[in-house]
């Protein structure tokens, strides 16, 4: 079943997508791009990331696209008015883009991403066996502890629910990675937050809305005459 | 007293004494930068100069408040019978401790019964010293052997340290340091002890006194358009200028800050540059009606003949770094184990030179720098000892400075002329302060002048007096009159410093500064109520317009002349008389004392002697033409005025200091202020063999004079007096028969001894004749050479150009153009299509991960 | 969720990435380029989340993709207000007709 | 109470203890799906028939309003069955598309608008434990998806090819834009109250009395509240605020090009919605599905424990065995459901109510509402929330009026819920890294512990 829903959902992704890329119309573009968001968001809550998708959601769908849609409201002269591109520009693009699309499949696939992340894994391990040996506790119990904090964190009902770990690292806090572990001497966790990038991200969301309303308020017109 | 006590006063002196001396720097700040801005007739900067320099007359105050009570001094037991202070003499002579004697001295003149009981406390306190001291005391015993006097040093370490200190009672630290060269530290460091403190509080009073009155003497320059009558334009007319009130303020406070940062200083390379500050603030309120012709040379003369002191001032500095290896002039703190100073160095705990050798190969030994500083143990380059006659070269080479600074000679011929100065910064700068600075130069660096100097200073300072005083006589200049005056005085303090009596010639620099300063304020009173009128020959008659200023005026001369009421002994106070006669009665007292140990030099005796009878003339002369007798100028006469109190006033403060300031005498406050700051080694008197055999007296052997040298200097002022009274009160002796009489020597003594001719024909002259020989040098030779060069020059340039136009210019060309038509061509590549950018970029990501792919091995 | 390896996501991230990429250099309307960029980034977001499940980047993964959502709005806002005044001063949103800055 | 009997969604309830006859179909798909199945199901019978009511409710109130009778002769004495007449009428309609129209957006844009509001029911809890999807997102994700819904209208007005659509999709879309930042913002109100996104956790915690209603629990939710029903009424395009179908301007607005079912399912959606934001409303402020008087909730509990006992009891004669305790709380959770639908329905009612009274503002009137007023207080209040606590530490030295705990101990500790046996795994050496939900059971051992295990300690178990 969950392997139907995503090939369903990742052909519906990846067919609006292509959709988006060959309709020349802008609202029926902006239509595919909001059917492809949506199904990547629908991947996200796939992968256990519904605070991702719902953002996705209401951020992209919701709002960018509205956003596009004005654009082209305000800026379209006439109805369904096309600016279309030469064909020889299509080709040239379109053999660009298969290139491009074979480099990073080919990378994708080339890579054995299970023996990677089994390398990486055992090098914590390793490390966090070290320690143990040295303190000489009981590391079984530590290694499985720490693991599945490391997996699901602070989590108890489903996999997705993430909110609240979300939130907490956006603040500084880790608990999906502090919570019931210890530091290397038994002191309390204390793991990386967000809180410095959060608040960028906020002034950067003010500085952006302020100059997004100055770069497009209503001035006088300039009249070009050969336009 | 205790380390934490002595840290705890020491800092409280450094900042009060520090805020009293950058307070005028701030006001300066103030009012140059806020004056030109502000209405020419507003009087604010003079507010800010009053209360600048008022404020830190009050600090200053309070430093003097603590100090007395830090030197347990007991101010109101002054006086007392004499019989007191010469028991402190014996007892500390019988104890040959002059450590002890010190701290009796510290002690202050209690009550006789208390006497033995503190003495015997203060010896109980002072144990560990006292410990120290008998180590030294053997050390000197067997001073000829080095090692055991080493070993006595590194034995008593940090102890040692506080014993070999000549200055127990002195304060020093570093406010901040400039820099390091090589061994050389140069730091703004602080030095505090009673003299320090003194002056602070005599510079800060007559500092304060002199500002207030000149808001009245400086009124005229509060207009826009102020007249200058000695300036004359091409067509005869006045020159017109706007007011300078605020400069003068401003000047003035930064006289003021350099003044009190030059008594501050803790080294003597900061001295050098203070010294140099208070030049520049001479040379400006010198030259402060710059466009008057006498003005501005006047100013350049007192500037040029400065630096020809300061040229021996500099060489002095470069022998002690050279073998010093510091400039600081002692560490004192007992918590610190700083560096050693220069007194500290030169002087062993005895105070004594210690020297080896003789004749040419004669060295003095550098004590060893018991507190040399942690974090650099030994000193690689530093001499352990110095030959003698270098150390004498550096003395004299500072006391050159000092020639310059106090006007001594041969260098004195400059202050009269910067009598062309406004008359406040003359009583300010060029009696009271500056000019008192070279005195006071002396006396703080008086552990470092060997015999020879200062049997040079002394007949520096004789030479001096007798020509400044002569001169006074014919002067018919009221500002002259008494510049001379000061000449002369000056040369009293540097002979009294000279012949061993060290308080006696700051005791008079104290008192002088008070009297002479009060004389040039009633002067200026008087040229102010004369409307700029000088020349005492237009004068007489004045006392009836301005009482005040003819009173105040009399206390100043009879200050200055030393007369005294002899009959009147009041028991507790000395004889009846003002301050003048006591300090005068100290500078002949040792004087007398001098020439009776060293027969030869009986002329530092007589030539002071006399001289005070010539001061009384010459003084009283001045009163009497100027306030008696008939109005020579009805004109004058009749536009005069008394000054406004804002100026009369100052005069009456200044007076009541002149009259009572030196109070008891040598046994008063004043003195034993002083006395707590005198060199170890001048109590006991001291000898010194080798090239002049010299004796300098002891306190003691100065008392037993006492009695002898008042009289006589009184006597002798006496008869001064009654011959100014004769000459010009009582105008029984003609004197312009006596004038066409001894016509040569009134005109001699009119060109002021010929000096300014002298050094005309030995200098100038002799310095335009080579410098035209120069000029055909210049104009047959050189200049020929550098026209052929450049002629030379212009040729080879042509051929250049040609080769540059052919060949370089055709290469940068050619480059030039190339890029240019590279770049043409390659311009149709920016398109300014954002998708094409785009597809290129996708492109070269794509070509370079082909090349990776296919050229890198895997 | 069975047999859906890290792979598959990854390749549909590349798809839409090529496609975003597509988007930029075929559309001429600038809105278009826009929705290339949007696609560009979302593609790249798939990765983030997909390696924050599937690998030990944990939540940094989402945390990351949270930012370039937040941040791609931003850049659309921007880029909105730049076409609006580009469309003013061109009457066109014809992205080759911004080419004074041609050589 | 057995963990058991307290799933949170209806998947839970499904994978957790379904009673004998339906365990056997739903065994045959996923419970998720079937969980949506039975949401949706749901969804139609309480909004499919209420719709039904809600339009004629709509007649009927507007008709007392404007001071007649409304329908009254469909169905009988109130023209109950007027809804079911227009239905009819509708379905029979010629589905038409204008030359001039995008007809693939045309024909799109309905459904994007149903299918989102409809949507939008999956994660509202109708009460405890029933609701389809249960996540820490829940607030916001049904927003997102209600959100979604303004697309649909902007596209339906912009494909319709006529202006006058076009000016009414661009005035929903301007409106809607504007509209969802207060919106957003009194939304989170009650979350920061709460301290949870999950709608159920919110209801929760309203339990007991009235005054622990968030709407109660200080005066700045006490306005959040009204300012929520305002901005609710724009966002769904109610009057006073319809000025996308302003139809004494714009003719029909973004729907004038629509005919038939296509033109039905826009109101379909406008209703949908309506009831959607209203129980919304009552679950973020008005307690949920609790009454707000303690002594009715205990009534309620005897009733549904009587009624279970009852079934219980025939069931068991039947020979079905189901737990009383069981049917108890699915008797009080559809009790609970009452209640919270009783709650929407008035505040429909009261949605009506201003429909047919206020007269409709003109665009910039509303854009100015909007951007002047409601965005201003709904920041004030927003701000006033979050300092509440802190004034009152201040002043009182407790963080609430009433006998209300502290955030964090409010919120429900998440629940051991009960989990689908699990498969016998025996393929954990190509399952690997993904099945890490897997790990959650103690018995399976993922590769990935394995292989590190013998790696580095061997046999460390």
């Amino acid at each position: 079943m969950g392997a139907f829903l995503f090939y369903l959902y990742a052909i519906i992704a990846c067919g609006a997508a292509i959709a988006v890329v060959l309709n020349q119309n802008v609202v029926r573009m902006a239509f595919w791009l909001v059917v492809s968001l949506s199904s990547v968001s629908f991947l996200f809550f796939m992968l256990d990331a519904d605070f991702v998708g719902a953002t996705q959601l209401l951020i992209y769908v919701g709002g960018t696209v509205v956003l596009l849609i004005f654009g082209v409201m305000l800026t379209s002269s006439g109805p369904y008015k096309t600016i279309k591109s030469s064909p020889a520009e299509l080709v040239q693009s379109c053999i660009i883009g298969l290139a491009f699309l074979a480099l990073i499949s080919s990378t994708v696939f080339s890579v054995d991403w299970e023996a990677n992340e089994r390398r990486l894994a055992e090098f914590e391990h390793e490390a966090a066996h070290i320690h143990d040996h040295e303190h000489g506790v009981g590391h079984a119990d530590h290694h499985h502890r720490e693991d599945h904090s490391v997996a699901y964190g602070y989590n108890a009902e489903k996999e997705g629910n993430t909110t609240r770990s979300l939130g907490t690292a956006l603040l500084g806090v880790r608990f999906d990675k502090d919570l019931g572990t210890t530091g290397h001497h038994g002191e309390a966790k204390l793991s990386t937050g967000y809180l410095l990038p959060f608040e960028i991200v906020s002034v950067h969301l003010l500085v952006v809305l302020i100059g997004a309303a100055y770069l497009a308020r209503a001035k006088r017109r300039v009249e070009i005459q050969d336009a | 007293m205790s380390p934490e006590i002595y840290t705890q006063i020491g800092s409280q002196l450094m900042w009060l004494l520090t805020a009293a001396w950058l307070l005028p720097l701030f006001g300066f700040m103030i009012e140059i930068f806020g004056g030109y801005w502000s209405p020419r007739t507003s009087k604010t900067p003079a507010y800010i100069a009053v209360g600048c320099i008022g404020t830190g007359f009050v600090l200053s105050l309070f430093a003097l408040g603590i100090w007395v009570k830090a030197a347990e001094i007991d101010l109101l037991a002054f006086g007392g019978d004499e019989a007191h202070a010469v028991a402190h003499d014996d007892h500390a002579a019988e104890h040959e401790h002059p450590v002890a004697h010190d701290h009796d001295r510290a002690d202050g003149h209690d009550e006789a019964h208390e006497h033995d009981e503190h003495a015997e406390a203060g010896h109980h306190e002072h144990g560990e010293d006292e410990h120290s001291e008998d180590a030294h005391g053997e050390g000197e015993h067997s001073h000829q052997d080095e090692d055991h006097h080493e070993h006595a040093v590194a034995s008593h370490g940090h102890d040692s340290h506080a014993g070999n200190d000549p200055f127990k009672t002195a304060f020093a630290g570093t406010f901040y340091r400039l820099g390091k060269f090589g061994s050389l530290d140069v730091t703004l460091d602080w030095y505090i002890d009673g003299l320090t403190v003194l002056m602070f509080a005599m510079v800060t009073l007559i500092a304060t006194c002199i500002h207030i009155f000149a808001i009245g003497y400086m009124s005229d320059e509060l207009t826009e358009k102020y007249e200058d009558h000695f300036v004359h334009n091409a067509d005869g007319s006045h020159f017109h200028r706007v007011g300078r009130f605020y400069r003068f303020f401003a000047y003035m406070s930064l006289f003021c800050f350099s003044m009190l940062g030059l008594v501050l200083a803790g080294n003597i390379f900061q001295v050098f540059v203070f010294w140099e500050l208070v030049g520049v603030c001479s040379y400006l309120l010198i030259g402060f009606y710059v466009e008057r012709k006498t003005a501005s040379t006047a100013a350049n003369k007192a500037f040029i003949m400065n630096r020809v002191g300061d040229f021996g001032f500099l060489i002095g500095l470069m022998i002690i770094w050279t073998w010093f290896g510091v400039f600081q002039f002692a560490e004192t703190n007992p918590e610190t184990i700083g560096e050693a100073g220069l007194f500290q160095m030169v002087r062993n705990s005895a105070g004594e030179l210690e020297t080896k050798g003789e004749g040419a190969e004669k060295t003095v030994v550098l004590q060893a720098r018991q507190g040399i500083h942690k974090e650099h143990p030994v000193h690689a380059t530093a001499a352990t000892e110095i030959p003698y006659w270098l150390l004498v070269a550096a003395g004299l080479g500072i006391f050159a400075g000092c020639v310059g600074k106090s006007a001594q000679f041969p260098l004195q011929t400059w202050l009269p002329d910067a009598m062309e100065g406004p008359t406040p910064v003359s009583a300010l700068v060029h009696s009271a302060t500056m000019v008192a600075a070279g005195v006071y130069l002396v006396g703080r660096f008086y552990p470092m002048f060997t015999p020879e100097v200062l049997l040079v200073i002394a007949y520096a300072g004789c030479i001096t007096l007798f020509v400044g005083a002569t001169i006074a006589i014919v002067a018919t200049d009221i500002k002259q009159v008494l510049a001379y005056s000061t000449i002369s005085q000056l040369g009293y303090m540097m002979l009294a410093l000279g012949v061993g009596g060290w308080l006696a010639g700051l005791f008079h620099l104290i008192t002088h500064a008070f009297f002479k300063s009060l004389m040039f304020l009633c002067s200026g009173s008087v040229i102010h109520g004369c409307h700029h009128e000088q020349e005492m020959t237009k004068m007489g008659g004045l006392y009836k317009k301005m009482p005040i200023t003819c009173w105040a005026m009399f206390v100043g001369v009879v200050a200055i002349s030393g007369l005294a009421i002899p009959v009147l002994l009041v028991p507790k106070l000395g004889a009846l008389a003002f301050s003048g006669y006591h300090s005068k009665d100290a500078i002949v007292a040792s004087a007398l004392t001098f020439s009776n140990l060293n027969p030869n030099h009986s002329l530092l005796f007589f030539m002071p002697l006399i001289t005070a009878g010539i001061t009384a003339f010459y003084m009283f002369r001045m009163w009497f033409m100027t306030f008696f007798g008939k109005p020579r100028d009805q004109h004058i006469y009749d536009h005069a005025h008394e000054s406004p109190r804002v100026m009369t006033v100052p005069l009456i403060v200044l007076g009541f200091f002149a009259a009572f300031c030196a109070i008891g005498g040598e046994n008063g406050p004043l003195a034993q202020l002083i006395l707590t700051t005198e060199p170890t080694h001048l109590a006991n008197g001291f000898e010194s063999a080798g090239s002049v055999a010299l004796s300098f007296p002891s306190h003691h052997q100065i008392h037993d004079n006492h009695a002898t040298a008042g009289t006589v200097a009184l006597l002798a002022a006496l008869l001064g007096t009654l011959l100014a009274y004769l000459f010009y009160g009582a105008k029984l002796v003609d004197t312009d028969l006596m004038k066409r009489q001894f016509s040569g020597i009134h005109e001699f003594l009119r060109e002021k001894w010929m000096f300014d001719e002298l050094y005309d024909w030995m200098w100038v002259r002799p310095v335009h004749v080579v410098s035209s020989w120069a000029v055909a040098f210049d104009k047959q030779v050189l200049d020929r050479f550098l026209h052929f060069l450049s002629y030379l020059v212009v040729s080879i340039s042509s051929w250049d150009r040609k080769f540059d136009e052919a060949v370089v210019d055709r290469i940068v060309n050619a480059v030039g153009e190339t890029t240019f038509s590279i770049g043409r061509s390659l311009r149709v590549v920016q398109t300014g299509r954002i998708r094409q950018y785009v597809t290129f970029i996708a492109l070269s990501v794509v070509s370079l991960f082909v090349l990776l792919f296919v050229f890198l091995p895997r | 969720m069975d047999g859906i390896s890290l792979n598959l996501f990854l390749g549909v991230g590349a798809l839409l990435f090529v496609c975003g990429v597509l988007c930029m250099t075929t559309k001429r309307n600038a809105i278009g380029v826009l929705m290339g960029v949007e696609l560009v980034l979302n593609g790249a977001n798939i990765n983030l989340v997909a390696f924050s499940k599937y690998g030990t980047l944990g939540l940094d993964g989402q945390i990351m993709s949270l930012f370039v959502i937040v941040l791609a709005a931003a850049e659309a806002a921007v880029a909105l207000a730049i076409v609006l005044s580009f469309y003013n001063n061109h009457r066109t949103v014809d992205v080759d007709q911004a080419s004074e800055l041609n050589g | 109470m057995n963990s058991f009997l307290l799933a949170t969604t209806i998947e839970n309830w499904i994978e957790g203890g379904s009673i004998w006859p339906l365990d056997l179909i739903f065994s045959l798909a996923p419970a998720g799906v079937w969980a949506a199945i039975i949401h949706t199901a749901l969804v139609g019978a309480f909004f499919g028939l209420p719709a039904g009511v809600l339009i004629w409710a709509e007649r009927k109130v507007a008709g007392r309003i404007q001071d007649r009778l409304g329908p009254t002769r469909v169905g009988g004495r109130f023209g109950w069955l007027q809804t079911l007449a227009d239905g009819a009428k509708l379905i029979q309609k010629e589905d038409l598309a204008p030359d001039a129209a995008d007809k693939m957006l045309f024909r799109l844009a309905p459904y994007i608008v149903v299918v989102s509001s409809f949507a939008a029911f999956m994660f509202l809890p109708f009460s405890e434990g029933l609701v389809a999807v249960a996540m820490d997102a829940g607030l916001f994700i049904a927003l997102a998806v209600l959100s979604i819904e303004v697309l649909g209208i902007v596209l339906a007005g912009y494909a319709s090819g006529s202006k006058w659509s076009l000016f009414g999709g661009m005035r929903e879309a301007a409106q809607m834009v504007s509209y969802e930042v207060p919106l957003g913002i009194t939304a989170v109100i009650p979350v920061v109250v709460a301290g949870s996104l999950n709608l159920g956790e919110i209801a929760q915690i309203q339990s007991g009395g009235i005054q622990n209603w968030i709407i109660f629990h200080n005066p700045f939710t006490f306005f959040a509240f009204f300012v929520f029903f305002t901005v609710t009424l724009a966002s769904n395009k109610r009057a006073p605020f319809d000025l996308a179908e302003a139809e004494s301007e714009l003719v029909g607005g973004f729907h004038t090009e629509y005919s038939g079912m296509r033109w039905s399912f826009f109101f379909l959606a406008e209703y949908a919605s309506m009831f959607f934001v209203s129980a919304l409303g009552a679950i973020l402020f008005l307690g949920g599905w609790w009454t707000g008087v303690p002594v009715f909730e205990s009534l309620f509990e005897s009733i549904a424990g009587t009624l279970a006992w009852i079934l219980g009891g025939t069931l068991s004669l039947l020979g079905v065995s189901a737990s009383s305790d069981y049917l108890a709380i699915c008797f009080g959770r559809m009790i609970g459901m009452t209640v919270l639908l009783a709650k929407a329905g008035l505040l429909v009612v009261v949605q009506i109510w201003i429909r047919w009274t206020l007269p409709r503002l003109r665009i910039e009137q509303v854009m100015t509402t909007c951007l002047k007023y409601l965005v201003p207080m709904s920041c004030f209040l927003f701000l006033g929330t979050v300092l509440w606590p802190l004034v009152l530490m201040t002043a009182l030295g407790r963080t609430s009026l009433v006998d209300w705990d502290s955030v964090g101990e409010r919120v429900p500790i998440p629940q051991q819920t009960v989990v689908a046996p699990v498969k016998p795994d025996t393929e954990a050496a190509d399952e690997e890294a993904e099945n890490i939900s897997d790990e959650l059971n103690d018995d399976s051992v993922t590769q990935l512990d394995v292989v590190s295990a013998n790696a580095v300690s061997g046999g460390s178990e």
